[in-house]
């Protein structure tokens, strides 16, 4: 299979969507189906797949090339696969809505693009493909109008400095080695000097981690996932943002090498060691923020940037269980995220848009389905064991313990705590609780928006119960990185210093549940009783009013929420502000307009250049 | 925004009594509480109208059922003022003691409340066993654990009987005696001062414009105590301190309370020392042909949560024509109440309605 | 009770009514058009703590009298005054029918329950009141149960008595 | 012989947290100058509970309260019990600490059915105490686990029946203290009762629980006080060789907390949570840092 | 305990589970609460018999009616015994629920309770003593082993009628019937 064909069949299925969305939308939809189920079926087929290829087509004399390993078959696996699931769910929330043509044309794209940059072999089809993404993207969040605009302009801004960083460092490569094609620049960056190895990590870095919203540079996030399409959302939150993730991934273990990259720096500025501390803050202050939110989409964006913290502590740590605890995290990620965010779609679907967490209650009874779907996504979300989010944080957390990181671990273990009070508060606000009055005839999901849900779900517990499947992979991956192989079995991680067993968790699990539930057989058949019939200390229980929701974790709130202003977006607000005033200055001088964000980018390029001229890294 | 009602009451643990208030919450904090009585409403006014003026004292204790004792003396109170009855020297003393025996079991019960609402058990169940060493006390004197009607218009029912002197003298020294215990685990207890420490504030200016009494206004820095103010019985014939505290709020109450059970306990010892010898009791006309003529008066003590007050009015015949407390709940627990709930944590709302002290039946009547 | 404020009452005030003090205890009717500058008179020379608001139903003379109790809450300790031992009773009537007055909400804060419920056991409306609903009682009463023509006796057994027994109780009756 | 153990140990857990339960009503008993009730009481109460009819708001109703006490009862799996440990080798300590999550997530869904607010406010302040003890707990624990170079709480035992208590052991006696003063949290009891305090909210959680279900209640409470405790005696007191003397040692903590507990009034709960983040959480920090400095 | 107590424990441990753990849902009902607290404290302990008071009727199975009952009080009381899981014993406990006591004149209190719940026992006095509580008690074990206290069931048998006059005392009730007419056998 050729990764040419692939890729044509992906960008040019999106325009012919687009086209045949002008004849009928019955027909688009049909086509957009097709064309994404049948990338996940030709991706499905490149397993195990070392190759590399030109594309016919050169760029600036550049030739543009293409190749498949094991780290690109697994990310573009689950880029199309959930892709594929983000189309079928789209059917019915896009339906009667308005330019949805534009739509498919943009979620194929962003799709397309993506795996794009998966599969490219040389930095600058990466940062080609890396511009398509960030753009069509932009569009998507931007699809709503209205605050969505803002929060697209936002994300394309920040995109642009990230890029714009990621394209210095691309120049200052191909200008030190005249190729940008990874395997030669791996062979031959092995004799650079650790400066400019710095150079390189810091200035990738920064592109990465905008894209990976790590803190400090997490900003647009929120904003975009909560105003961007919910469908879309999955996309956007499970594979489009994890690009960083990929990013980081090749930068740090392709590109430069695991040996060299984890020596960076001294002592305990290490360059490897304060990202991972990155990743850490960006673990704990996003997860307590997520606490304070009240609005559905808000939460699960907040608690996005969280989780991203864990796949950069894990992959920060520079061993083979964390690498892998890394690299699965961000699968299993995307599969929970996904499935919470086609959930929250689902009721936004059946209440006509309502994602304030305060107005909605007691949907369990109208929409089962949905609530088994969101009790699995938070139990991954949390890492409850037997679900698949479990596994890659336990991989994670025993490298920070056994490598000596306490602090580090600490850190990812509070994250998890503070993850089960907003995934309850989440699940309690929707589903839990009094009905209010006028849902009371909400109906079931439909069909094409619950077939998703329902593969998520059991993926979620398939790779829970049956971990060692991704782990082989994964492994396989940390081993081309040059890392000692795990000893994975089928049930999980052999280990001298403590092992995982997911079957006997299983099994236990499982019997005790069997002995609990005959225990709770013994007595008397109880009577169902209908959810007015609850105590209100001897009084009937007050209509629509009997719902505790407001402000739910009251008490940490007044405790936690001075130290948790969102004082980085607030710098960054007055930055803008004031290099606003400046180019009004300058504008002057100038006869012509200039962007206030343009000139801002000038500067701050200006600025790496001159700290690469002055140390002559 | 949706709003959340909760009932706390009538059936709560964390409520004594019948009694309910709805809160509108949001979080944890009170935004709005309304409190809710009628819960004991027998309409003992209107029952009190259809039956003679002697066949109402069995009513009138069971006004308040925690401290029975004010309720006598204050309706005792009224009949004589209107019929202008003269009471026996040593039938004042003896209600003195009486009354502030009942103070003392009045408080420990109060105790009993606020320390099982703040889940202190063992401090809880103390009290409550001291408490029915007083109620031994009112068993013998009377016959009756809680509702005595020992009080009489025109005096007592009868005298102390041979060695009661000295039993009221050995209970209270050996409920006096835990007094370091109580101070050592409760008063003096840190989690106490945490918990009611600020709680429940009713400033001094609000208690005044609400018509606070009793420990509310106390624990503000007021020494008002209608048995200062206006005294009856024996309260003018022994020396005794108004204990007060400044901050008004649970804390201070509490500790309010605490005190006045000790200054109750010395006023005994000293009542007991100063009393006379004679009769209690002066003869009152057949009580079932008994008439009093058409006057109105208004009578007020201090019972053990404030001041007690009673209308009475007679149109001449013998039964009285329109009866009407001045109970001190009532304010505390309808006004004031609310006030003091408002900005609250659901944690204390028991906390802060027993230490301003609201006796149920006392408000329905 | 203190002459100058005597003086001031009924030279304020026509037709107002100053009984002798008796026992600490003085009696003040007044027109009902009065009563509330009266009360915030009063309040303003120490009288500043209204321990009741009652209600007496004269039947026979077709009259409400409302009542309100005033007391002095005491300055200082041991320097009180015969001021602050008095108790002022003040009255005043109102129709039966239809029986309306207003609300001293304004002057006492206090006032709120009392008139609560006195509109509740005797139907009285206070105008300015801001929340005349039912304090105590559950079930409708036709009228208020109160006044002196409501016959409970004759209530208990039309309302309560006609229930049946349930069960066997019922069958042995 | 690993299903024999699989059996005996909850079995014996349930046995031993029963007994506490008694235990505790009568100490308590004995304390306020009461007769107390005889020690069989919880067994009584629990065989009254089944017999008796109750009701139920919906699956998940059933099903959460079925998850909480299957949490415990695994998580009982995992702790060595004496040399008793089924589960010994299936993911350590870090299991230990997320099944301590699932009994209050278990209660939490089955109550959030009920659609009672009293059960969503002590849900709100379970999490948040949760969050307030987690703080040091973890700490403490990963003070012991990197001090130890283990994650596996077998080895940790083991190294401790050779080496002495860590409790004792200088580097970990400040985490050792510091999980003494969150004890009382981790159990749920005064001074830290404020999930259930009925006087406040009607027993929070329990609200709507009766017949079987508040059985299954009640038998998970006295797991979650064994659990509590015996891992208390497995991490600082060092385990035990044989059954007896880990009873014994199990039951020494348990009356001195029960002492705690008859002494204090309940806290509010954000005093709670800043009492957690104050000392117990500082000691736990120094102590950390004194792992890393002998460690290194 | 003699061992025909034992036997018959094994024989029935439903039925001694019902006897020994009386839990008492604290609702204060009337007067009569004021001797509930002594019997529940260290004076006399009702925890000896298992007698305890629990917050909420879910968890209880016994129902101390303490004391005269106003209208308005027996909506809660309805409630909060429609509540209570079976099998289920409510005590009246004083004079004013059997029969109106002193208050048989009042136009807000009923006069007899059970006309409108199954009441199983009586307490008599006004104010019965704390001892009589246990007086009750051991009577309910009595009865339990008969198999005599059977209120709850006849509240089943007659809840239309039951009911009926609860709506008459009362109104319109808020909430919908606690058994259905199929139900009634």
């Amino acid at each position: 299979m050729s990764l040419e064909l692939l890729l044509i069949i992906a960008f040019g299925g999106a325009i012919v969507t687009y086209l045949l969305g002008k004849i009928s939308c019955r027909i688009r939809e049909g086509f957009a189906v097709l064309i994404s189920l049948s990338l996940v079926v030709m991706i499905a087929c490149l397993y195990g797949e070392n190759g590399t290829e030109s594309i016919y087509f050169h760029f600036l004399g550049l030739p543009l090339i293409m190749r498949t390993n094991m780290l690109s078959w697994f990310f573009a696996m689950a880029v199309s696969a959930l892709g594929a699931l983000s189309v079928i769910f789209s059917l019915n929330y896009m339906k009667n809505r308005e330019r949805t043509d534009f739509y498919y044309l943009m979620l194929l794209m962003v799709n397309a693009s993506m795996l794009g940059i998966i599969f490219s072999g040389d930095l600058i089809s990466f940062f080609i493909f890396w511009e398509m993404m960030s753009w069509s993207t932009f569009l998507l969040i931007s699809y709503n109008r209205g605050p969505a605009v803002a929060a697209g302009l936002k994300y394309i801004i920040m995109s642009i400095i990230g890029s714009m960083a990621m394209l210095v460092g691309v120049l200052s490569l191909y200008a030190t080695y005249e190729t940008l094609n990874m395997a030669t620049l791996a062979e031959l960056i092995g004799s650079a000097s650790s400066g400019y190895l710095l150079f390189l990590l810091i200035i990738f870095s920064i592109a990465f981690a905008i894209k990976n919203a790590l803190m400090p540079l997490h900003t647009w996030l929120p904003a975009a996932y909560a105003e961007a399409p919910t469908p879309f959302n999955g996309v956007l939150s499970g594979m489009l943002t994890r690009m960083g993730m990929y990013g980081f991934l090749l930068i740090m273990y392709v590109i430069v090498g695991a040996t060299r990259a984890l020596n960076l720096g001294s002592g305990l500025f290490k360059f490897h060691y304060i990202l991972a501390w990155l990743g850490a803050i960006t673990i704990v202050i996003p997860t307590f923020i997520a606490i304070l939110q009240d609005d559905a989409k808000k939460l699960l964006a907040w608690s996005a940037v969280g989780q991203g913290g864990y796949m950069i502590v894990g992959i920060a740590v520079g061993t083979n269980l964390g690498l892998s605890g890394g690299i699965f995290h961000t699968l299993n990620h995307a599969i929970y995220i996904v499935l919470l965010f086609m959930c929250v779609g689902a009721i936004q679907y059946r209440t006509g848009g309502e994602r304030d967490l305060n107005s909605l209650g007691g949907f369990i009874k109208k929409m089962p389905f949905t609530f088994i779907g969101t009790l699995l996504g938070i139990s991954g979300l949390v890492g409850i064991p037997l679900t698949n989010g479990f596994v890659s944080k336990w991989l994670i957390y025993k490298t920070l313990i056994l490598e000596g990181y306490p602090f580090l671990a600490f850190a990812a273990l509070i994250g998890t705590w503070g993850c089960i009070l907003y995934c309850y508060k989440f699940i309690h606000h929707i589903f839990l609780g009094q009905l209010p009055g006028k849902y009371q005839n909400v109906q079931k999901a439909p069909f094409s928006m619950l077939l998703p849900m329902i593969i998520l779900s059991f993926a979620i517990l398939f790779f829970g119960i049956l971990p060692g499947i991704p782990l082989k992979i994964i492994d396989t991956i940390g081993t081309s990185f040059g890392f000692k192989s795990m000893n994975v079995t089928i049930w999980g991680i052999a280990s001298e210093t403590g092992t995982l067993n997911t079957i006997n968790i299983f099994a236990a699990v499982l019997i005790v549940s069997i002995i609990a539930w005959l225990m709770l057989k013994i007595g008397p058949k109880a009577v169902s009783v209908a959810q007015e019939d609850t105590y209100a200390a001897g009084a009937a229980i007050p209509k629509d009013k009997y719902h505790y929701t407001v402000d739910f974790y009251n008490p940490l709130y007044r405790m936690i929420t001075p130290y948790l202003k969102d004082f980085i977006d607030a710098f960054y607000m007055k930055f803008a502000h004031w290099i606003q005033s400046l180019c009004n200055g300058t504008r002057r001088v100038y006869t012509g307009y200039v962007g206030n964000y343009v000139m801002y980018i000038v500067l701050f390029l200006a600025l790496l250049i001159f700290i690469r001229l002055k140390w002559s890294l | 925004m949706r709003e959340l009602e909760l009932y706390f009451g009538p059936q709560h643990l964390g409520m004594v009594g019948n009694f309910s208030i709805t809160l509108k919450v949001e979080g944890d904090r009170i935004l709005k509480a309304t409190a809710n009585p009628g819960y004991l409403h027998r309409g003992f006014e209107k029952l009190m109208e259809l039956r003679s003026w002697i066949k109402n004292f069995p009513m009138v204790c069971r006004i308040n059922v925690v401290e029975p004792d004010s309720m006598e003396m204050i309706y005792a109170m009224g009949v004589e003022k209107l019929a202008g009855i003269e009471v026996p020297e040593r039938a004042h003393y003896i209600r003195s003691i009486y009354l502030e025996l009942a103070r003392v079991g009045s408080h420990l019960f109060g105790l009993w409340a606020y320390a099982n609402m703040l889940g202190f058990d063992t401090v809880a169940q103390w009290a409550m066993y001291h408490r029915d060493l007083v109620l031994d006390l009112f068993e013998e004197l009377t016959g009756g654990r809680v509702y005595h009607i020992y009080i009489w218009p025109g005096g007592v029912r009868r005298d102390f009987p041979e060695g009661f002197k000295d039993k009221i003298v050995n209970t209270l020294h050996s409920i006096g005696g835990c007094v370091p215990d109580y101070d050592n685990t409760f008063f003096n207890n840190r989690l106490f001062y945490e918990r009611a420490k600020g709680i429940g504030t009713v400033t001094r200016e609000e208690a005044l414009a609400m018509g606070g009494t009793g420990q509310v206004l106390r624990a503000t820095g007021m020494q008002y105590d209608v048995r200062r103010v206006e005294p009856y019985a024996a309260y003018d014939k022994v020396p005794w301190e108004v204990p007060t505290r400044e901050d008004g709020d649970a804390y201070s109450r509490i500790w309010v309370v605490r005190d006045e059970m000790i200054e109750s306990v010395h006023m005994i010892f000293k009542l007991l020392d100063a009393m006379p010898e004679g009769e209690v009791y002066n003869r009152i006309p057949n009580p079932f042909k008994w008439t009093i003529p058409n006057k109105e008066a208004y009578v007020r003590c201090e019972s053990s949560r404030g001041e007690l007050g009673l209308y009475l009015v007679s149109n001449g015949g013998d039964k009285p024509y329109r009866v009407h407390f001045r109970t001190p709940s009532y304010t505390h627990g309808l006004t004031i109440l609310e006030k003091a709930l408002k900005n609250a944590s659901i944690a204390d709302v028991g906390n802060i309605m027993i230490s301003l002290y609201v006796v149920a039946p006392e408000i329905d009547r | 009770m203190k002459d100058p404020l005597k003086d001031k009452l009924t030279s304020a005030f026509d037709g107002i009514q100053i009984q002798p003090a008796d026992r600490n205890q003085i009696s003040i009717t007044a027109n009902k058009e009065s009563i509330l500058s009266v009360l915030s008179l009063l309040k303003s020379n120490g009288y500043n703590h209204l321990a009741l608001i009652s209600c007496v139903d004269w039947i026979e003379e077709k009259r409400f009298e409302l009542v309100y109790i005033l007391s002095a809450y005491m300055e200082k300790d041991k320097h009180f005054t015969d001021m602050e031992k008095t108790n002022i009773i003040l009255k005043t009537s109102i129709y039966r029918e239809k029986p309306q007055f207003i609300s001293a909400i304004p002057i006492f804060e206090n006032a709120e329950p009392y008139e609560r419920e006195i509109h509740e056991l005797y139907g009285i409306h206070f105008e300015g009141h801001p929340r005349l609903t039912p304090l105590f009682l559950e079930r409708e009463y036709k009228t208020p149960p109160f006044r002196k023509d409501f016959d409970t006796r004759k209530y208990v057994s039309d309302v309560f008595d006609p229930i049946p027994f349930v069960g066997k109780k019922a069958d042995k009756r | 012989m690993q299903m024999i153990e699989m059996i005996l140990s909850p079995l014996l857990a349930l046995i031993i947290g029963i007994f506490f339960l008694g235990l505790s009503r009568k100490i308590m008993a004995r304390i306020q100058w009461r007769y107390g009730p005889p020690i069989t009481q919880p067994v009584i109460d629990v065989i009254r509970l089944f017999s008796q009819k109750s009701v139920s708001h919906g699956k998940l109703f059933n099903l959460g309260i079925i998850f909480s006490l299957a949490g415990s009862l695994v998580l009982v799996l995992f702790l060595p019990l004496a040399q008793i440990c089924p589960l010994s080798g299936s993911g350590g300590m870090l299991v230990i600490l997320y099944m301590m999550l699932l009994a209050p997530l278990g209660i939490a869904l089955s109550g959030g059915e009920s659609a009672n607010p009293n059960t969503s406010i002590g849900i709100s302040r379970k999490f948040i105490l949760a969050l307030g003890y987690e703080v040091p707990l973890l700490l403490i624990l990963l003070a012991l686990m990197t001090h130890y170079k283990t994650i596996s709480i077998v080895h940790i035992v083991s190294i401790q029946q050779n080496t002495g208590w860590a409790f004792v052991s200088l580097p970990l006696l400040l985490s050792g203290i510091a999980y003494v003063l969150i004890l009382p949290a981790i159990l749920g009891i005064r001074p830290f009762e404020v999930v259930q305090a009925s006087q406040e909210i009607s027993s929070g959680p329990m609200a709507e629980y009766g017949g079987p279900f508040l059985a299954l209640a009640t038998i998970q409470h006295a797991l979650s006080l064994f659990i509590g405790i015996a891992l208390f005696v497995n991490l600082f007191l060092g385990g035990a060789g044989n059954l007896l003397i880990f009873f014994l040692k199990m039951l020494v903590v348990f009356v001195l907390v029960l002492f705690v507990n008859a002494a204090l009034p309940r806290l509010r709960i954000e005093q709670a949570v800043k009492y957690l983040w104050r000392w117990p959480t500082l000691l736990a920090f120094i102590g950390m840092i004194i792992v890393l400095i002998v460690r290194r | 305990m003699d061992r025909n107590q034992l036997i018959k424990w094994l024989k029935a441990p439903a039925k001694m589970g019902h006897k020994y753990s009386l839990h008492a849902v604290y609702f204060c009902t009337g007067c009569g609460i004021i001797e509930v607290p002594p019997s529940i404290t260290a004076r006399w302990d009702a925890e000896r018999f298992g007698v305890l008071p629990v917050a909420t009727p879910r968890q209880a199975n016994l129902f101390l009616i303490t004391g005269y009952v106003s209208v308005k009080t027996l909506r809660a009381i309805i409630r909060t015994y429609e509540q209570m899981p079976e099998p289920k014993y409510s005590v009246g406990f004083g004079s004013c629920p059997i029969n109106g006591g002193m208050y048989w004149d009042s136009y807000n209190t009923i006069k007899h309770l059970d006309k409108y719940i199954p009441i199983d026992g009586w307490i008599a006095g006004c104010m019965p003593r704390p001892e009589a509580i246990f007086v009750a008690v051991t009577h309910l074990w009595t009865l339990i082993d008969k198999d005599m206290a059977d209120g709850y069931k006849r509240y089943r048998d007659h809840y239309q009628a039951y009911r009926a006059n609860q709506e008459h005392a009362l109104g319109k009730l808020e909430w919908p019937p606690l058994f259905s007419n199929e139900t009634k056998s």
